[in-house]
């Protein structure tokens, strides 16, 4: 398997937007020019680490928020040497970001952090499962990407609250993987969470690998399940972060039987393997538990 | 504004600390000078001023460590770090090689651990000077209690001064009601310059899970927030103490390092700034080139303390 | 998400000051409660806090009075006023007219100062409590002295207390080692309440000039920038003391006033929000009771300390 | 003489940026649709206090810079209900508000502060002599309006380094003012400052009285000149100012003869009548001194 390392080649770049449009219930993607970025070879599961407001040539170095935020690679086009991330509002940052229009510059780091691991060519045939939750689906869709350029199975689950928020479904389509969405109102797909179908997919694929992101409680029950079924998968993680670049130490997490101490999420992950990850505390979710969908029938 | 050919000199003395320029790297904000490596050389520093180091390792504490406040942070790290042994055989070779300045910050539980690591750093080659931690906030023992009451910081340097002829340079906690008593017992202790301000003691809470946000409940605030409190206080021991002062808190503009200089101090450092602008310490050195070739200045002494005199 | 119908209790007992809703305007920040009068009744808040008056007149200090800093601002008013007197003729009999809860902010120069103030609010009618302003520090005289000390807040606290049997509530300072000895003295002393907190003492530096920016060189941050270290107090007290807190400092949302209820303030006070958004105030009484019609609360008391327990 | 005592009726209002163009070296025009203020029939040398970050219906109260930036009204078209100011750049919240386009919301308060004093109908025929320097023409374009409007006979006396400054020319004249201009550069007018030409205006028009704004050291010279010949005035004074409302005393400023304290720029001001103003220390300015144009001659 291959694997990026963090900080190959991290850059500051000042990107042009070139699209940043409303995608679904309040998910937004932003297409960037990053010809800087691009040049370092982003790694599906690296992630870009941004400055929320305009950048202002004459500096405002106190514009709020202060903080930069780490974004997933959701998509890149190398021809073009544009990056995409795809973005749920959630608070300050992320809101300022909708106002941004095609032409406005913004300040964005990368790429950072380690990458999913991929099968090499010597790994021969090899058949993926990608389970994603909600805007985790983001790192998920350039993964899906680079597996399908290499020829390899792409089965993809995604779930999330409604058809609305399932905003990467036809980008995944379009990249040949065969796709199951579960949704909680049954608007699309099957009426449930995502890892309802995580037993059957597994019998039926056979998948050599699963790679997740999403909600804890969704990542802890997909860990479960690929553990019981003895197939070694990654997870992307997130933690709030400062530096982005191993610098602070404010990203820590505690991984499985690393008593010696904490990991950063930023250069040690963001993708970690799920059986090293102690998940945080959750509600059991989807297959182990009685769905909302099936106590409404 | 950038004006070729004419070069001020922006060389310091930092109490014996020789620096080629006042821009230094704040501790625990830069690692070990190797994070950046990408974005900013080290050797263009001033100085590196490495993460707070203890005696042992430390795991640190439980995250969440880090939460965004108004133009600033609150951090509760808990000083996590490798140890004293484990930085002189990784990281210091490392940094030697690269012909950085560094500077070591030393974090210790009890005066004589404060003593042990100056002396295993006194023993050792590539260590410019010793800023020693008296301040940190988020470690149950140690720090604090020393920053707080100038008796317990004057036996802590008296006890560091004892085993070193490095430059030592305490740092200072601005979370007290006195800043120069503190000041002055580290000059009377035999420091060779101050280092001011570490972060201010805060904390934020999560309105839904109605808790504290912070793993570690307490954490200390950095960023532009704090600028005017360490404004302050540099200025008023720069009126009351003779030695030099690093000056930091919340630098994020080669302006506000100006205003640092003027307040008082020698050289300057920054931390979070550094999160924001991977690259605003060397913005940072260039503008206030700039502004001394502006103003037709010939060295950076022309302004220190310039407005508090 | 205004939820019409339900009526959660808003109203608190602030050591005796009994408030139909917890929202203060904060001394100094609205005057005598009429300059906002076209945008905001000060009927409708929790209370009035006029601002500090003392016993003669005060011209305040040489302008310029105000900077603005990262998130804040720094003010060196130095306590322009016309006097306990012109308060009590003037400005106090409209207050009542309009029926506003009054709080009146005292700040004496010494402890007979402090109790002769007390004295003469005690004769009068309308108003709810005193604020006894230990804090400020933008004045030579009195102020500081008594806020940075627990012996002397003690002395003036015990001092108003023997004269008046109003709720008093003595105004703290943050720039402290050890708030809770503050709040400790002020209670043992017959405190009703601990108001919290005042502004952080900081500079701000014109870099061309190079001259200290204030009128004054010193001045008191507030606003967003301080919030960290105001909630930080506030939890600390909280837990060591038993008086009502009325928290404040920094407070820019609903959001942001439900943190201080969480660490612990029974009420709480806006000052530089106003100045922002001059309805903040009522902003914030409509975004805490949504909160707890949203979380099925019925009075905010189920909130009071809720993250310092 | 007419005058609005401040604070009749302030409003806060989330106003409509009609447009907001680059007008001169460094000047910008906005023209704001604010029906509640041009209800409240603002007066010329009153001001508003504006909020220089769009306004945000979700609220962002961190965002920087806080405190407000108090304005002059240029200019008030009453029909329309649209207010202008003409502001100069010069900071963090000026260059912000440059970046605000057409159709961006903006949170303004006021009006606020004293006016100048008009003449009212029994004055009789009035005649009156505005001098203006740089950007602090601003006010003096209203008051011209208003003052055209009552029938007065309007003189006008503008100032700037160079004639891309005099943004406020074209609209002047349109009011019927007779203008003389100098700039520092010969670039248009007169070479020299604006005071140099006030002691032959005062003898041409015989003014009823002066209204001044602009630098201080330029307004003080106005004032001497003045005083010298006995005719009354006043001047728009700056401060930095927190609430403008009058209730944080963040704006004083000592007048002559007024030991008893200072008074408050936003709401004793920001007009005074220029016999009672202490002008700050600086420079002598203009008629009593070689101007550089002389020197350079
Ligand atoms: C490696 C990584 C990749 C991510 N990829 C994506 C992605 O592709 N799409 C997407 O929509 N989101 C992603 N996130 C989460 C995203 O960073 C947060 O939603 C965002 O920072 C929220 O910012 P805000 O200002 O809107 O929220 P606020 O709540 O206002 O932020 C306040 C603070 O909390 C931090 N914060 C809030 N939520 C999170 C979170 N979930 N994770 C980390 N920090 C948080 C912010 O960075 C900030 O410091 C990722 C996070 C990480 C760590
Ligand atoms: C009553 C009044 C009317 C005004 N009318 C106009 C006008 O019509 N056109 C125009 O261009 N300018 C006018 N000004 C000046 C204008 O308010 C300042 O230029 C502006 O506040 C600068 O803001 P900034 O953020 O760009 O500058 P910064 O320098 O970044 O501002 C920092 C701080 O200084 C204050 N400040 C800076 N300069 C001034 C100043 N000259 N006066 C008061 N406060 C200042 C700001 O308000 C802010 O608090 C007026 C000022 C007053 C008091
Ligand atoms: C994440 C983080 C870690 C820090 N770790 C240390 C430390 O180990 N030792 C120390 O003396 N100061 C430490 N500090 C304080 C900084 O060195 C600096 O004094 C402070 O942040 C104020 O400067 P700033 O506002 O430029 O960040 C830390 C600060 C931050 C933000
Ligand atoms: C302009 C100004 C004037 C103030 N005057 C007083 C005062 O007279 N007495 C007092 O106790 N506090 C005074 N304060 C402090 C405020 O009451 C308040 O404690 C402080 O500003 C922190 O709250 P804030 O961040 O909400 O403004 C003043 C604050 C400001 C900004
Ligand atoms: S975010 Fe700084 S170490 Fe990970
Ligand atoms: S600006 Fe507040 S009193 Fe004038």
């Amino acid at each position: 398997m291959e694997r990026v390392e963090a900080k190959r080649a991290v850059c500051v770049e000042t990107a042009t937007i070139i699209k940043n449009d409303h995608v679904g219930v309040g998910l937004w993607e932003m297409e960037l020019a990053a010809p800087r970025i691009v040049a370092a070879k982003p790694r599906p599961g690296q992630f870009v680490h941004v400055r929320t407001v305009p950048a202002d040539p004459r500096g405002n170095p106190h514009a709020h928020p202060l903080l930069r935020r780490p974004f997933s690679l959701y998509d890149v086009d190398m021809e073009r040497s544009n990056i995409s991330i795809l973005y749920k509002v959630q608070g300050t940052g992320t809101s300022l970001m909708t106002k941004l229009r095609p032409r406005d510059l913004i300040d964005i780091m990368g790429p950072l952090g380690r990458s999913f691991s991929t099968p090499s060519q010597a790994n021969g045939p090899f058949t993926a499962l990608v389970v994603g939750g909600g805007v985790g689906i983001a790192p998920l869709v350039y993964l899906t990407r680079l597996l399908r350029q290499r020829g390899c199975k792409v089965g993809v689950l995604y779930g999330a609250s409604t058809c609305g928020e399932l905003a990467a479904l036809y980008r995944l389509q379009q990249l040949g993987a065969s796709c199951r969405c579960t949704t909680l109102d049954e608007s699309l797909g099957v009426c449930g969470v995502v890892t309802d179908l995580l037993p059957q997919a597994i019998q039926a694929l056979h998948p050599d690998f699963i790679y997740t992101c999403g909600p804890e409680p969704m990542m802890a029950a997909v860990a479960r399940i690929a553990q019981k079924n003895n197939i070694p998968g990654e997870a992307s993680l997130e933690a709030h972060m400062a530096c982005g670049v191993g610098a602070c130490l404010g990203c820590a997490r505690k991984l499985r039987g690393s008593d010696a101490g904490y990991v950063k999420v930023c250069v040690d992950g963001p993708v970690f393997p799920i059986d090293r990850i102690e998940f945080e505390a959750g509600e059991k979710h989807g297959a182990e538990e009685a769905t909302e969908c099936e106590q409404r029938v | 504004m950038r004006t070729e050919g004419l070069a001020p000199d922006l060389g310091v003395d930092l109490g014996g600390i020789k620096l080629a320029n006042p821009v230094l790297m704040a501790s625990g904000t830069f690692g070990y000078g190797a994070d950046y490596v990408d974005l900013v050389d080290p050797a263009d520093l001033g100085a590196v001023i490495v993460k707070g180091t203890t005696l042992h390792p430390r795991a640190g504490n439980p995250p969440p460590r880090i939460v965004e406040t108004p133009s600033g942070m609150l951090n509760a790290i808990g000083l996590e770090n490798p140890g004293i042994e484990a930085f002189m055989d990784e990281h210091l070779p490392r940094l030697r090689a690269h012909h950085v300045t560094v500077i070591v910050n030393i974090a210790g539980e009890s005066v004589d651990e404060y003593a042990e690591l100056a002396k295993i750093i006194d023993g050792s080659i590539g260590v410019a000077g010793i800023e020693i931690n008296i301040s940190c906030p988020n470690v149950a023992r140690g720090g604090m209690q020393f920053g707080a009451d100038p008796g317990a910081a004057r036996e802590v340097v008296s006890a560091v001064r004892s085993v070193t002829s490095l430059p030592i340079v305490p740092k200072l906690s601005p979370n007290v009601t006195d800043i120069v008593s503190m000041a002055v017992a580290c000059q009377d202790a035999g420091a060779d310059a101050i280092s001011m301000i570490n972060t201010l003691s805060g904390i934020a809470i999560d309105i839904e899970k109605r808790r504290p946000l912070l793993g570690n409940v307490f954490g200390g605030l950095s960023g532009p927030a704090i600028k005017p409190v360490a404004l302050r206080m540099i200025y008023q021991v720069y009126r009351a103490v003779d030695l030099p002062i690093l000056g930091g808190g919340g630098i994020a503009s080669a302006r506000d390092a100006l205003e640092f200089h003027m307040a008082g101090a020698t050289a300057v450092s920054i931390g979070t700034g550094t999160f924001v602008r991977p690259t605003l310490a060397m913005e940072v050195i260039e503008g206030v080139r700039d502004y001394l070739v502006v103003h037709n200045l010939e060295s950076i002494d022309q302004i220190i303390g310039a407005a508090a005199r």
